[in-house]
């Protein structure tokens, strides 16, 4: 069982983990888009902390998932905001309206996330976006056995893979996209931002 | 190194440019909510309007184009980042006459996907809107591949001619109708010389050192893969006209209309010299330039360079081009 | 190394822009003599007209502002190059409908020994021409020795005023006599942070290394002795009004007139934000700002920087200003 | 005695020294004015030479000195063109209506070039001008003594003093003027060209 603050913990350390990366997304950026990823991804993460305040357990976690879709909504951020918006508002679909999750709900919320997320992107594996990661790592979750520490532990793994994969992989989507086969060998500043993502909510678990 | 930039806090860019715009437009545009920018003729507007919205530091672009003729309202996102969907939505109520809204966005990531999100809530709430999308360059596909062209200066003409359409009083169906025609009809192609740095970090946006150009250049230094030395004028303009006529095409008799739009930090001397070795090439081949703008229109800061639209026009759009425009960076 | 500028052959430089430019501008002007721009409502003139000439490699300037409203005529000389004192005179000539002409010189060697020889000429042909000079610059000289001082971006809202006296049906002595009070009143001052390039020869016009920037700039990369590290806006700002304030001298309650005149390559989002620094500092100060200008107006090529000028305005100069004007590079 | 084609083949010489200076001129000029000296003293000296044709003795010294005066009127060229053209036409005032002149008649066109020239300039020695090489140049014709060559060789070395001197002075005049002191060490850029037209008319008199 994960609490609503737990989670929320989870999050703050998500987004700390996004904005320590501030520096290296922008890098990958400016490669071959517009040198602005880590920019936006800390006014994201920023804005995400300062309007969820402290951990807490006044609400539930549909609730909050949807405040921190909103939260996203207000940034003028280019691509990462719709996207990320996006990506919380399904995971609120997903959530249950209440204050704790066991692991099959645990689980949904990732599902649910990715598939409203879809829609919009349109982008699959292999077209070098946050997708990339994004995928492999709901996949892991989905088929993760055990308690919610050990399925994000899974989607953790699944994210790196997933980040370093997209490496390999010629752009399809973005800005990077009239590179073409220049963007072979690096990656793509959204799947490392996602892998981010993973890997500080699974830091802010232990 | 230091920015070579007049900047404070970059963090701020976009809201200070943003009312020193409110200044230098006043009797223009009126400032809502920190990043719309209204025309000072929709209050009285009785007619389909017209919003477009992006990212900031391309200025005069988008926002110098509000005003009598041209845009209704221009929604600004931050640096080179479209705005988020919520405001453009609300772009869209305020615009609402009772007539409809035509939505134009250029096709960049961003850009359509805040696109998107806004036609959703829009339709929630019910409001009769129709977006139509520019993807023009020719660079990275083919025009089969309309998705994967990006959107780039051709849409300042566009604002124009969608604004005299609903300022004649069509529809919204004939209004989005010949808006998709013509951005569908459209080409323009990219040049770069000397790369620009971001505003708000100090990241350049590549190095084309200092011998070379490329052609195929997207709006944040994109490149496109035409990396050359350097040439001149009149080889640069057949090389990237002959591309374009090929492109949409254009042949021999054809009423066109070129546009030269610069960069950042190509001079309007050199804008002026090839919008003439343009136009001569155009007419070489049998074509008529039936008119043309230049000048820095959508910029990418102080990239050096300049993208190069045309476009095939007939008597219709010659005569909606030809209708007054009041705005800070196009006037009629 | 090459020179990043899309030109032909650098002895046709000023021949194909001003070509490039009639095309452009075909609404509002004619170019005649291959170096004489002239607006298209000159032929129904029946007042005073104005005539000014300089060096291209500026554009707009200065055949950019000609047109209803701004100048009868530009005389164009080469790229820095004052144009030869026997067009001048031929331009004044065609100028006169009866009324007088108004010459309006800016303060730099080659246009005062131009504009000397034409007033010699003219004379000697008995046309009615009177003479006045804008020297603005504050940085290399006090107020009283105006000789001394440098004409910058100032004459530009100078060319829209004296036209609108002149439209206004006053007399030759009276639009000379307000043009001459205002060319006395006004100040500007000038700063850049990376030097152009000279685009017929490629020589730099200086180097400000990768951390400078230089208050006191001249038109064409002469220095003013004011380097120093690069600062904020509006850090930039307080320096440099300050300096204009004092030298005007403005103060508490004045109605002022302020613009930012991009040399080249500095963004017109920072033109905005200077613009929107430059009001908050006067406001500041208690005086109300009841008019600017911000874009690229009078350049140098690429150089990056921007020129702030300054002038004390009543209701009559006020009145003018608010009158219209259609040209290229400025419309009301 | 100097008669008109032995002058005009003179001039063509200077024309030519002029021209040859072109990079040493604009690299002066691009230090404290605006890079474009070398151009304007080749167009105007280009303009010289294509409009008086191949030397030849059809014309007196006054309408030669006339025409070429009207030819540098022609040019856009910034400060050199009224300057040049100023001078020509001071010299065609001080020149006889003859196509021969004696010792002193050549005295008096360089005096009466240069009196002419300084109404429009009202620059002196010192104020790093190219009056800084003509004012010494043609002080040192009016006092020479012996015959034409004699006069000229005694200009030239006037120009070449006056040119080199033009270093120790601080701009007073032209673009340069901004610069103030840092001017000192470089000579004036109209000097080190007026300095030139001398060498070239006595190395065309050899
Ligand atoms: N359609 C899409 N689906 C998924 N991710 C996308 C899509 N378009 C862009 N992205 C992601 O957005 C990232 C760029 O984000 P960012 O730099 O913040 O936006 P922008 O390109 O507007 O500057 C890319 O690296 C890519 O991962
Ligand atoms: N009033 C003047 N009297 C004499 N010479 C002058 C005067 N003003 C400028 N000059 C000369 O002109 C030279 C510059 O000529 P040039 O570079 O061709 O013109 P511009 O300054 O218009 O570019 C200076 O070096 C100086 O010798
Ligand atoms: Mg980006
Ligand atoms: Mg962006
Ligand atoms: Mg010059
Ligand atoms: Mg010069």
């Amino acid at each position: 069982m994960l609490n609503i603050k737990e989670f929320m913990t989870m999050i703050v350390s998500a987004a700390d983990e996004i904005i320590a990366a501030e520096v290296e997304l922008t890098d990958i950026d400016s490669k071959f888009g517009d040198a602005d990823h880590g920019l936006t991804m800390k006014k994201v993460m920023n804005r995400i902390k300062s309007d969820m305040g402290e951990p807490n357990d006044t609400q539930t976690f549909k609730a909050f998932l949807d405040d921190v879709s909103m939260s996203v909504m207000m940034i003028n951020g280019g691509s990462a905001v719709p996207l990320w918006s996006t990506l919380f508002d399904g995971m609120s679909v997903g959530a249950p309206d209440k204050t704790d999750v066991d692991a099959a709900e645990f689980k949904e919320i990732f599902k649910q996330g990715y598939e409203t997320l879809a829609e919009l992107s349109k982008a699959k594996v292999g077209d070098k976006t946050m997708m990339d990661t994004l995928i492999p790592a709901v996949e892991a979750i989905q088929n993760a056995e055990g308690d919610i520490k050990e399925i994000l532990e899974a989607g953790t793994k699944g994210a790196e893979a997933g980040a370093e994969n997209s490496k390999n992989f010629v752009s399809k989507f973005g800005r990077a996209k009239s590179y073409k086969e220049q963007t072979i060998g690096t990656p793509d500043a959204g799947a490392v931002s996602m892998k981010y993502f993973f890997v500080g909510l699974n830091k802010g678990l232990q | 190194m230091k920015m070579k930039k007049f900047i404070n806090d970059p963090a701020d860019l976009t809201k200070e440019l943003l009312q020193g715009y409110a200044l230098a437009a006043a009797d223009c545009i009126d400032l809502v909510a920190e990043n719309m920018v209204v025309s000072k003729t929709l209050a009285d507007a009785d007619r389909v309007t017209i919003v477009a919205f992006g990212g900031t530091g391309h200025e005069p672009a988008v926002s110098g184009f509000v005003g009598d003729g041209m845009l209704d309202i221009a929604v600004a996102g931050d640096i080179f980042a479209a705005p988020n969907p919520q405001i453009v939505f609300e772009a869209v109520k305020l615009a609402d006459k009772g007539h409809g809204v035509l939505l134009l966005v250029l096709n960049h990531a961003g850009d359509m996907l805040t696109g998107s999100m806004t036609m959703k809530l829009c339709q929630k709430a019910g409001l009769n809107v129709k977006k139509v999308v520019t993807q023009e360059d020719i660079s990275n596909a083919t025009r089969e591949n309309g998705d994967d062209r990006r959107g780039l200066g051709g849409a300042v003409p566009l604002y124009h001619i969608a604004a005299a359409a609903a300022k004649a009083g069509k529809s919204l169906e004939e209004v989005s109708g010949l808006a998709q025609k013509y951005a569908d009809s459209m080409a323009t192609i990219a040049v770069a010389a000397r790369c620009a740095t971001h505003p708000a970090n100090g990241a350049p946006f590549g190095d084309l050192g200092d011998e070379d150009m490329e052609i195929g250049m997207g709006q944040h230094g994109e490149g496109g893969g035409g990396r050359q030395p350097m040439k001149t004028a009149k080889e640069t303009i057949e090389i990237m006209a002959n591309a374009l006529v090929k492109d949409i095409p254009l042949v021999k008799g054809d009423k066109v209309f070129v546009m030269i739009n610069g960069s950042g930090a190509t001079t309007l001397m050199e804008q002026f010299i090839l919008l003439n070795d343009c136009v001569a090439y155009l007419e070489g081949l049998g074509m008529e330039v039936v008119a043309n703008m230049a000048g820095n229109i959508l910029t990418v800061q102080e990239q050096a360079g300049f993208q190069l639209n045309m476009a095939k026009w007939d008597d219709e759009i010659l005569a909606y081009w030809n209708t007054p425009a009041k705005t800070f960076a196009f006037n009629k």
